[in-house]
């Protein structure tokens, strides 16, 4: 019976692979990720050899799509970074984006206040931002340490709270006095983030400031060591007498503060006030970056780039081809799902048995 | 005993079986036949396990035949295995913790239902059989069946044990009462121990033996996979020894030596474990009063109390699951008390201390389960092992980690213990066997010289030579004057290392004795309690 | 005020059934250890499909329903292929999931211009006499067909998971896949099995959100209400009577909602529109508090297994 | 719209398009949207063919300045040079764009920011939601109506009140309940809110959001509505009795042509027009409103487009504060900042 068979496939845990290995099949993947989402757009319409035009040499060519590129970079690379510092301690923070809006009023209410001086006003905002930014992570993280509540829905759950206090806020006392539409007052000068000339503003420095932060913290560290461990096993951390609620708390509210600071990077950066949507879809972007980073901080920056490259080649297509921006969401959701099933064949090696 | 002509009831030969490269087995033969009980020994990580896996199903070879009865058989799982009546009692258990004792037997009897219904050609006798007429029964009726053939089984191997109770609420030993009565109740002809009696008391084992023998009686082949060499003396008609993935001997126990087979085992003699009279201090560790209840209110614990001291060893006897596991998660702060104290010398109550205070305490922590309280099996050996001093600055400051420095000392540390399978010190922790598990465990929180030990069933499922190196280590601990707590299910290891011993029973402790002791009276306390 | 309440309670099952029957179906695939975040995609899925169907083929409701129920049952192989098969992160399979479906019904619903065309969809089935009975005559016997539904679906998950082999297989599959494995159960099957089957709940949901109750379709429909199944399964301890409890729960707070507005009571709107879920949240908190045993999550909820593996 | 920084420039001077213009459409989202965005879709190949000029788009343009951006740019580059926002939210990246690009001329609907290239536009559409309520007050039997409105400010706030005050001038008992759904495009919030209000006993249903969706409902219930944004009487054809409907080619049209024969001048408080500019409309009437009531109605109409304001003194909210004074009519600027409502309105906070 059996014995006739001629073999069968077996499937073995790997035991270590090599740094070089797991590059080369992660960028595999996400190759074959793009390619699958190419073939769709020439399905869809898009001419061929347009789309190597658009994606490459446009955007990153053209001056201004670099800029664009750059501008864009910088949201995603806080939110990358701060959903890999979460998920370094094993939660999962998706509450990135009610975290943005979180960062981005309290910012707006210094600034409505006009709290401190004017030279202050700025760095007031930004500590506000990330004041109230953890604080919204705080939540989930409580509800968690203290009564096991699963992160994924409590965070994502506090996204649609957070969103509509902000309406309640728009469409209530922060409505613009001057032109009475649901958006604060525009911010003055001096509290946007100051230009660095070239078009792009001061939240690119920050953000590499702050990833290679949250590298020196995650890899150099003695608490970055110690959350290995809680990434790794926490009953074993707690065993070991580590502080494992505070190091669980210390990457959490990390992560939050930087949500904050994307959003920071939008409301007070680009948009030059608080208006409804500055943060819609970054909470995933933010996921994406931080998985295909592979949780590193300084990886997640390098990511942030390619993704924001995808963003605005993206919008290229939206303007020439009619493709709606669906597209690209479902363009980042291939890539992250061919990159996810790439994990396999870095974890596990098939063989054919006889 | 007769001896059968025909072929073996079950023969592997020439198995061998890589994991990602290591040669877990390296060409291993093996054969039992009908009517008689067979011994495996050998090492940790001998492959043992690994060949009997691949007998059951679980594993498959890479090379190397499995014939049954005779007949080439190539399992592609466990349910192909089971339908030629091969049933195995695993060493880690495989029980479903959320569902009753007679669901999980039911579970493992549907297996060879479903395989007997599509075809059976075997005709056996051997325990109960498993017909077409079960899978049209309804399940309830079945369930009912199945729970009726685990009392009558039960009691026969003296085994007391509520079908209805859900597995989570039993203790480890009770667990492994159920695995055994899980092969039992689904028949199998060719029925693989593996470590049944390490959790078991003297008595429950003797019997568990004896039934062995009356199964194999019966015409069952019986494989049983042990350390306890005094068990293979008394049981075993026939021992294959293993050692690195190859058998490496087969006899008749009865015409070999005990120190021939651990000769045969180890490579060579085991080493006796000599000790010091004790020289106690004062008390290190005083426990008042401890109380745990677990989430569904049951109270584990119960008012324990007891000291230990400088310069000794305190002995914690018991049957297993009678709040050794929860005394020592209170010790280490993984489930806080709900009242009483653990005061340390010099430190004060730590009952409710933070996990920061006890790591500045540095009590070398040696609990039972490896995998869930002292190692990180993903993260590499050098991490696990760096872990407890890196909080001491011993490799570098609170804001830079001198990974460097922690990989060399624990390259070292790993080469004095002994630790046997380290490829490279970055690998991954769990890569390493049960035993040299162990050993990374004790290199590690004796790296810096022990003030206080608590070690829960340190040498389980060790082999000889592990278990004395282990053994060693904490009387050298104690020597050094530090005191030593020491939980073990092993009456053996209680009474030949403790100064001191307290009887555990129900949460509680009942007795206390100075060795040595007489070992009838320390059964006599257990008993009487229970 | 009796008016109110009646008119209130009699839109509950309604807007009860998308929840319990999401529920159900994340319930049914996560006691086989499969952590399931798919649901808003699906449910998005089924809802396409569903309209896409119902367009086609006017006047079948049933018939479209079945094409949401096959279309979220195609899709969830992917979810399957990704966890079981590829052994990916849970997590991370879900929420790509979720992304795909969204950036997918989109594209598709806008390409083949699904959007904003009403059907006539499902219509309340008056039950002769039943509904005659006073207010609960209105509440209970005026529903769509979907809605009385539920009552078979429910106890049938019931009887599967506890009185059948099949469920004890999953149950145990869930709880513990290496002892499940080594009893000879297939463990890929079962979860195979069982995360299509739930995902077929999952997207007959998201048909009844479009052809039962909108009527209409739109990108992003769902709304949350897929997140707020995962959460019900959660508090539901993973047990059908109570997801069905959280269910009817949370349909009484959706259709209360709009009702205090159109009552005129005056309270800030956004705080309104938030209830759903700070209610979820608290509930969540509250559930955890009372019940801190958290045995009753499925013992290998989130692991994937392979039977060589050791970790 | 009304106010902004830097119309001080518009004044001097006008803005002359270096070549024929090449206008493009950002939507803010979907052009099947159902309302807003569709109503815009649904004028382009009437600007397309008054013109003589294909007209790109791109949809789903956010209001997200890393979005608006960009699109914009792209355009720009490949050569168009009048760039036409959809979306209030778009306002300060016009502006900066408009600064940026002096040679383009920017047009951006319900913008609230204008420049000498830039212009803001939207419509009166108080008047054409007065039409509908009194159009949904002849339709009601019982004198109580509803309305699902999206969010609560200026633009929505006025069509809300226009409608009740319409419904008083059919029948002085009338009432309007809101609900506020919090999304302009939400049909399932959409039905529920309507689905409540007919539970209320209610029988006339007005809206602004942007799908059809509460007409479906006042459909099944055998109850009328009025729409917004496009003639809703293609889905619900029994029900709806009256559509407040944009008209954008009316005004699109001549303003290109404007702009291309270089007598473009923005205006400092943005391009407002009423029925009678032509950005605003209703298409009316159903059978439901009685043949002398229609007449009302259109006398009305005639009546606004002669220079009847409906916003016209005496004037107070429903809390009896006066707004405007007798002989008065509501400044365009009070109008943008309406948060109160008149008596007779049911609303949430
Ligand atoms: N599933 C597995 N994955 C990787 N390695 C394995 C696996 N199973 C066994 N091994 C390795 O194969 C070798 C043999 O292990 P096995 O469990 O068979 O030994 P054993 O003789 O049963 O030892 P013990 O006495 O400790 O039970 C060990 O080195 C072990 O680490
Ligand atoms: N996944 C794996 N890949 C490669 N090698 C492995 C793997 N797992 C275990 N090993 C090797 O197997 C050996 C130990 O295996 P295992 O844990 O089965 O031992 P064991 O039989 O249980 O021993 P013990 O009696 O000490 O518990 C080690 O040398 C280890 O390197
Ligand atoms: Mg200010
Ligand atoms: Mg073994």
């Amino acid at each position: 019976m059996r014995s006739l068979r001629r073999g069968r496939p077996v499937v073995a845990a790997r035991r270590r692979m090599s740094a070089a290995f797991d590059a080369a099949v992660t960028t595999v993947a996400i190759l074959a990720g793009l390619a699958l989402s190419a073939f769709i757009l020439v399905v869809a319409g898009v001419p061929a050899e347009e789309l190597a035009n658009e994606f490459i040499v446009n955007t990153l060519t053209d001056a201004d799509n670099l800029r664009a590129v750059l501008a864009q970079a910088a949201p995603l690379a806080f939110v990358g970074v701060g959903a890999a510092l979460a998920f370094r301690v094993r939660f999962w923070n998706l509450g990135l984006e009610g975290q943005m809006i979180a960062g981005s009023v309290a910012a707006t209410a210094i600034a409505l206040a006009d709290v401190g001086p004017p030279v202050w006003r700025l760095f007031l905002m930004l500590v506000a931002a990330m004041a109230a930014g953890m604080a919204w992570a705080l939540v989930p993280a409580l509800l968690k340490l203290r009564l096991g509540v699963n992160e994924v829905i409590s965070s994502l759950l506090l996204n649609y709270v957070a969103l509509n206090f902000l309406l309640h806020l728009l469409y209530g006392s922060w409505k613009d006095p001057v032109d009475a539409f649901p958006h604060s007052p525009a911010f003055d000068p001096f509290e946007r983030l100051p230009d660095l000339g070239w078009g792009l503003n001061a939240a690119l420095p920050l953000v590499g400031a702050a990833a290679v932060f949250a590298a020196w913290l995650l890899g150099r560290s003695r608490a970055g060591f110690y959350m290995r461990f809680v990434h790794a096993n926490p009953s074993v951390a707690l065993a070991k007498g580590l502080p494992v609620a505070a190091l669980v708390l210390t990457a959490v509210l990390l992560s939050g503060g930087y949500a904050a600071l994307a959003g920071v990077c939008l409301s007070v950066g680009q948009e030059g006030r608080l208006t409804q949507a500055f943060f819609a879809g970054y909470g995933f972007s933010g996921i994406l970056i931080a998985f295909l980073a592979r949780n590193n901080a300084l990886a997640a920056v390098v990511v942030a780039f390619l993704v924001a490259v995808l963003f605005v080649s993206g919008q290229s297509l939206q303007v020439f081809y009619q493709i709606p921006f669906a597209m690209v969401r479902l363009i980042e959701a291939i890539v992250i799902i061919s990159a996810a099933a790439s994990e396999f064949f870095l974890r596990y090696q098939v063989r054919w048995l006889r | 005993m007769t001896v059968t002509t025909a072929a073996p009831a079950l023969a592997l030969s020439g198995v061998s079986k890589r994991f990602d490269g290591f040669p877990a087995l390296d060409g291993a033969h093996f054969s039992v036949r009908e009517g008689e009980v067979h011994a495996l020994l050998g090492e940790n990580g001998a492959g043992k396990s690994s060949l009997m896996n691949v007998a059951a199903g679980l594993y498959l070879p890479d090379e190397g035949e499995v014939r049954v009865d005779g007949v080439v058989r190539r399992f592609s799982g466990p349910l192909e295995a089971a339908a030629c009546r091969i049933g195995m009692v695993h060493q880690h258990y495989k029980l479903v913790r959320a569902l009753s004792v007679a669901e999980n037997v039911m579970l493992a009897a549907m297996a060879v239902e479903s395989q007997s219904a599509a075809g059976d050609r075997s005709a056996d006798k051997v325990g109960t059989t498993a017909s077409r007429a079960a899978l049209r029964t309804s399940y309830g009726s079945r369930l009912a069946r199945i729970r009726a053939l685990i009392d009558d089984h039960a009691a026969r191997l003296g085994f007391s044990i509520d079908h209805r109770r859900a597995v989570h609420t039993l203790s480890v030993a009770e667990q492994q009462r159920v695995e055994i009565l899980k092969a039992l109740v689904t028949g199998a002809r060719i029925l693989i121990l593996d470590e049944p009696t390490a959790v078991l008391t003297d008595e429950e084992a003797t019997r568990l033996l004896q039934t062995m023998r009356t199964l194999a009686a019966a015409g069952a082949a019986v494989v049983l996979v042990t350390h306890r060499l005094r068990d293979v003396r008394e049981h075993a008609d026939r021992v294959t020894v293993m050692r690195a993935g190859r058998t490496v001997a087969e006899c008749d126990p009865r015409a070999t030596s005990t120190a021939e087979l651990t000769e045969l085992i180890v490579g060579a003699a085991a080493p006796a474990v000599t000790r010091k009279a004790a020289a106690p201090g004062v008390a290190r560790l005083a426990i008042r009063n401890l109380t745990c209840r677990r989430h569904d209110g049951f109270e584990v614990l119960a008012n324990l109390s007891l000291k230990v001291r400088s310069g000794e060893i305190y002995g914690v006897a018991g049957v297993g699951g009678n709040g050794q596991t929860e005394l020592v998660e209170a010790l280490l702060g993984i489930e806080p008390p709900v009242s009483g104290e653990v005061i340390i010398d010099g430190v004060g109550d730590i009952a409710m201390a933070s996990p920061a205070a006890r790591q500045s305490i540095g009590v070398a922590a040696i609990p039972a389960d490896r995998y869930r309280l002292a190692l990180a099996g993903t993260l590499p050996i050098a991490d696990n092992y760096g872990v407890t001093r890196v909080a001491s600055g011993a490799y570098g400051s609170v804001l830079w980690v001198d990974f460097r420095r922690m990989r060399q000392e624990a390259a070292a540390g790993v080469r004095e213990f002994d630790v046997q399978g380290v490829r490279r010190i970055e690998q991954p922790a769990g890569l390493l066997s049960g035993g040299n598990a162990q050993k990374l465990v004790i290199a590690r929180e004796f790296a810096s010289a022990p003030w206080l030990v608590v070690a829960h069933s340190p040498s389980r499922g060790l082999d000889v030579r592990a278990c004395a190196d282990v053994q060693r280590r904490l009387i050298d601990a104690r020597e050094a004057g530090a005191a030593v707590l020491l939980v073990s299910e092993d009456l053996e290891e209680v009474l030949l290392l403790a100064d001191r011993i307290g009887v555990m029973s129900r949460g509680r402790l009942v007795a206390e004795f100075d060795a040595p002791v007489d070992r009838q009276r320390i059964g006599q306390a257990m008993v009487d309690h229970a | 005020m009796m008016e109110f309440l009646i008119a209130w309670w009699a839109n509950v099952p309604e807007a009860a059934a998308a929840y319990a029957l999401a529920a159900l179906g994340l319930l049914l695939c996560e006691r086989s250890g499969v952590l399931n975040l798919t649901a808003e995609g699906l449910m998005l899925v089924g809802a396409m499909a569903a309209m896409g169907a119902a367009l086609q083929i006017e006047g079948y409701p049933g018939m479209a329903l079945v094409v949401g129920m096959l279309a979220a049952a195609l899709v969830s192989l992917l979810f399957a292929l990704l966890v079981v098969t590829l052994r990916v992160n849970q997590v991370i399979a879900g929420l790509a999931i979720v992304f795909f479906c969204q950036g997918f019904t989109q594209l598709l619903g806008v390409m083949f211009d699904w959007q904003n065309h009403p059907v006539p969809g499902l219509l309340p089935v008056r039950i002769p006499l039943l509904a005659d009975i006073p207010i609960i005559g209105r509440v209970l016997f005026e529903q769509n067909g979907v809605v009385y539904l539920i009552v078979p679906i429910f106890f049938a998950v019931q009887w599967v998971l506890h009185q059948t082999r099949a469920g004890l297989r999953l149950r145990s599959v869930g709880e513990n896949p290496e002892a499940a494995d080594a009893a000879g159960v297939s463990v890929p099957l079962v979860r195979f099995g069982a995360i299509v089957a739930g995902s077929a709940l999952i997207g007959l949901a998201g048909g009844l959100l479009s052809v039962g109750g909108v009527k209409m379709w739109f990108p992003d429909m769902a709304g949350g209400r897929g997140w707020i199944a995962v959460a019900l399964v959660i508090f539901a301890r993973w047990q059908p009577w109570r997801a069905l409890a959280g269910a009817v729960l949370f349909g009484c707070i959706e259709s209360l909602v709009p009702r205090i507005a159109a009552a005129g009571i005056r309270v800030p709107q956004y705080f309104m529109l938030m209830t759903p879920y700070v209610i979820t949240l608290v509930v969540m908190a509250w559930t955890a508090w009372k019940g801190r045993s958290r045995s009753s999550e499925p013992g290998a909820l989130g692991q994937p297994f392979l039977r060589e593996e050791r970790r | 719209a009304f106010l902004a920084a830097g119309q001080a420039s518009v004044a001097d001077g006008g803005f002359v398009l270096g070549a024929a213009p090449k206008p493009a459409f950002l939507y803010f989202s979907s052009k099947k949207d159902g309302g807003w965005t569709q109503a815009f879709d649904e004028a382009r190949p009437k600007i397309e063919a008054a013109i003589g000029v294909k007209i790109p788009f791109v949809e789903n343009v956010a209001e997200d300045a890393l979005q608006i951006r960009p699109a914009a740019e792209k355009f720009i580059q490949r050569g168009y040079n009048v760039i036409i926002g959809t979306a209030f939210g778009y306002s300060d990246t016009f502006k900066q764009l408009a600064e940026k690009y002096p040679k383009v001329a920017f047009l951006d609907g319900s913008g609230t920011v204008n420049a000498v290239n830039l212009q803001s536009f939207y419509g009166r559409t108080y008047e054409s939601q007065y039409l509908c309520g009194m159009a949904a007050a002849a339709a009601s039997k019982t004198g109580k109506l509803g309305f699902v409105a999206a969010n609560p400010f200026g633009p929505v706030i006025w069509t809300v009140n226009a409608f009740e005050m319409g419904a008083l001038k059919i029948r002085p008992d009338a009432t309007t309940t809101v609900i506020y759904t919090g999304a302009w495009n939400d049909p399932v919030k959409e039905r529920a809110a309507a689905t409540a209000l007919a539970d209320q006993g209610i029988d006339a249903i007005g809206q602004h959001v942007d799908t059809p969706t509460p007409q479906i409902v006042a459909q099944e219930r055998g109850i009328y509505g009025t729409g917004h944004h496009r003639d809703f009487r293609e889905f619900a054809p029994k029900a709806t009795v009256c559509s407040s409907v944009w008209t954008w080619d009316k005004y699109l049209a001549p303003a290109l042509k404007t702009i291309k024969a270089g007598e473009w001048k923005t205006e400092p408080y943005g391009a407002f027009a009423g029925i009678k500019g032509g950005a605003t409309d209703i298409a009316c009437c159903g059978p439901a409103v009685s043949k002398p009531n229609v007449d009302k109605i259109m006398a009305e109409r005639k009546a606004i487009i002669d220079g009847k304001h409906v916003y016209a003194g005496p004037l107070s909210d429903r809390e009896g504060k006066e707004r405007v004074a007798a002989g008065a009519v509501l400044a365009d600027g009070d109008l943008w900042k309406m948060d109160w409502y008149v008596t007779g309105v049911i609303t949430q906070k």
